[in-house]
């Protein structure tokens, strides 16, 4: 009885210390060392163990754990390979001039590309507004009745998506933000200051 | 009611800190005294509460004004509660409006005790983690650029404000420029023979005060700019006399 | 013989398909959606079958299945907080005015910015909804047609995240306030009411 009391502590221990290991690998942002692990667990000794026990489990998941020196990491496998084309692609922040030209498009549309300039005050490169649409951010509107016939731009379907908006005009405007804060000016205005 | 002066004041000084609005602080009153929302006594609420912006009024005017409204309704409820019922006719009766009273006293406390609840949850990133690392698939390629509504909200309100403060028209002047008056000067005075005064020259058409001002003003240093060039002379007969231009050519 | 190796193929088929899904949702930090996991797989059908599959696989370890409205992410298990030496990213303290509005948004939503004012009794103070959208907690809701066409605001798929939140019926509390007729947002001690 009291043998079969300390089992069950046994496998509780080894159960909870596998848990932490198994979390720490997934949350670590590099691959985490044997040391690092080691001093993490409550049991050090198991550690070994634990590791080996964690390979076996993820050997048939979708999600490997590798070693690397001695270093320990969960990855796609690679057996997958043929159905999910991982690539090492950097997340990238959208250029200033690329999120300003989307904003102004969004708040202003349909607009035409020297509209836009307009209201930037810089032309626009030609890269910007390809790497728009090749987002999928925005499409090609209505041309206008104006001489030359320009070109207007809208945001397309899948900007609502991505942004979480049912319609375009649920976008957030100036007065619905005006006391947030994003609206601080420091407007001057010049007048003739000239009194009698 | 007993509550003390002491007392208010020190309730109160950390009201000014600690409460955010007028039902925030009834709240806080009628927990002061252990009461039940529900069974509360409006009249005594609003009592301590009028006691409180007396006190307020003479210690901070601005935090005041925010607690008015509140005052001003209260004082209302007050005096009709110490009326005989039988006045009442009005179009919201007493007891609607102590029972609305309640109802927003107790929907704060609601809100509070959950924003409580709330934040004593797990947290993303303090109690369970997200993987570390993302790996990315050429599949999940929308995820390659990362743009949050906020940003663009906030980089559209930053052109509106650049744009706004960039094309500040200026308004015209309607000043008289020196560089006019000396040009008027110079094409007069070719065609006037002998002295003349220099309120003959200024613009019979202004009407503006300001604008004539500035004309005779800007007229008498064209003429000492067309002295000093050698064109003209200038003549006054004494301190605060007519002043007299004669062209050169006609001496 | 034909059955067993028709099995074999179902097998197989389910497995393959299963390793798709669980390497798409533990590849992202995010929470990814059922559309798109449906995108990526071979066999679309077996979708929810393999979504209660793997809930059950990692129910007892040290990563779970996490449910967001209709999106799933692997997360570490709530339980072993206490044990998991993580760099953590504690966010500043928020303010009352920031935390009251957040939870008046959660219970409320869809809520109109002076609704949320009424509740409160004060005015919104600047930076507070600005500094719940920087959080990416809440996100505007359709515009309502009462005049002047407010802006509603809802809290945000991110929110429920990161409070552990299955949908927004999850919120702690909720079924009580209903009870209590306190979610009703009709009366109003000021503004209208208080006229004369």
């Amino acid at each position: 009885m009291l043998n079969l009391n300390k089992k069950k502590d046994e496998e509780f221990d080894f159960n909870l210390n596998k848990k932490i290991v198994e979390a720490l690998i997934f949350s670590s942002q590099e691959p985490i060392t044997l040391t690092e692990l080691r001093k993490s667990i409550i049991n050090k000794d198991l550690l070994n163990e634990i590791l080996v026990s964690l390979e076996k489990k993820y050997s048939s998941s979708g999600i490997n754990l590798f070693k690397v020196n001695d270093s320990y990491a969960f990855r796609t496998s690679p057996d997958l390979c043929e159905y999910l084309n991982i690539e090492k692609i950097i997340p990238k922040k959208l250029s200033r001039a690329a999120t300003e030209t989307l904003a102004i498009i969004a708040y202003h549309q349909p607009i035409t590309r020297s509209e836009i300039e307009n209201i930037r005050g810089v032309s626009l490169s030609k890269g910007t507004l390809d790497l728009l649409l090749e987002l999928n951010w925005i499409q090609p509107g209505e041309r206008k009745t104006t001489p030359g016939n320009p070109l207007t731009w809208l945001t397309s379907n899948n900007f609502l998506d991505h942004f979480g908006l049912k319609n375009i005009t649920d976008l957030p405007g100036l007065d619905d933000l005006k006391d947030t804060g994003l609206l601080e000016k420091n407007k001057i205005i010049f007048k003739d200051n000239f009194v009698e | 009611m007993s509550v003390s002066l002491d007392k208010n004041e020190k309730v109160f000084s950390l009201a000014l800190d600690g409460f955010e609005g007028p039902i925030d602080l009834l709240l806080n009153l009628a927990k002061e005294h252990k009461i039940d929302i529900s069974k509360i006594s409006i009249l005594n609420l609003a009592e301590q509460y009028l006691q409180f912006l007396e006190y307020i009024i003479k210690k901070d005017i601005e935090i005041a004004a925010e607690y008015l409204v509140m005052g001003a309704w209260l004082a209302f409820l007050k005096s009709k509660l110490l009326l005989p019922s039988k006045i009442n006719d009005d179009a919201m009766d007493i007891e609607e409006m102590s029972e609305l009273l309640e109802f927003q006293m107790k929907k704060l406390e609601s809100m509070q005790k959950v924003s409580k609840l709330l934040f004593k949850k797990h947290q993303l990133g303090i109690h369970f983690f997200k993987r570390g690392k993302a790996e990315y698939f050429v599949t999940n390629q929308k995820f390659l650029y990362q743009l949050s509504l906020h940003d663009l909200i906030k980089s559209y309100h930053q052109i509106v404000i650049s744009e706004n403060s960039n094309s500040i028209t200026i308004a015209r002047s309607k000043l008289y420029s020196v560089d006019e008056a000396s040009k008027r000067l110079k094409l007069l005075m070719s065609k006037t023979n002998g002295w003349k005064n220099l309120f003959e020259f200024i613009p019979k058409n202004i009407t503006d005060k300001l604008e004539k001002k500035s004309a005779v003003a800007s007229h008498f240093v064209a003429s000492l700019e067309l002295v000093k060039e050698g064109h003209i002379f200038l003549k006054q007969d004494g301190y605060n006399k007519n002043i007299y231009l004669n062209s050169k050519s006609n001496l």
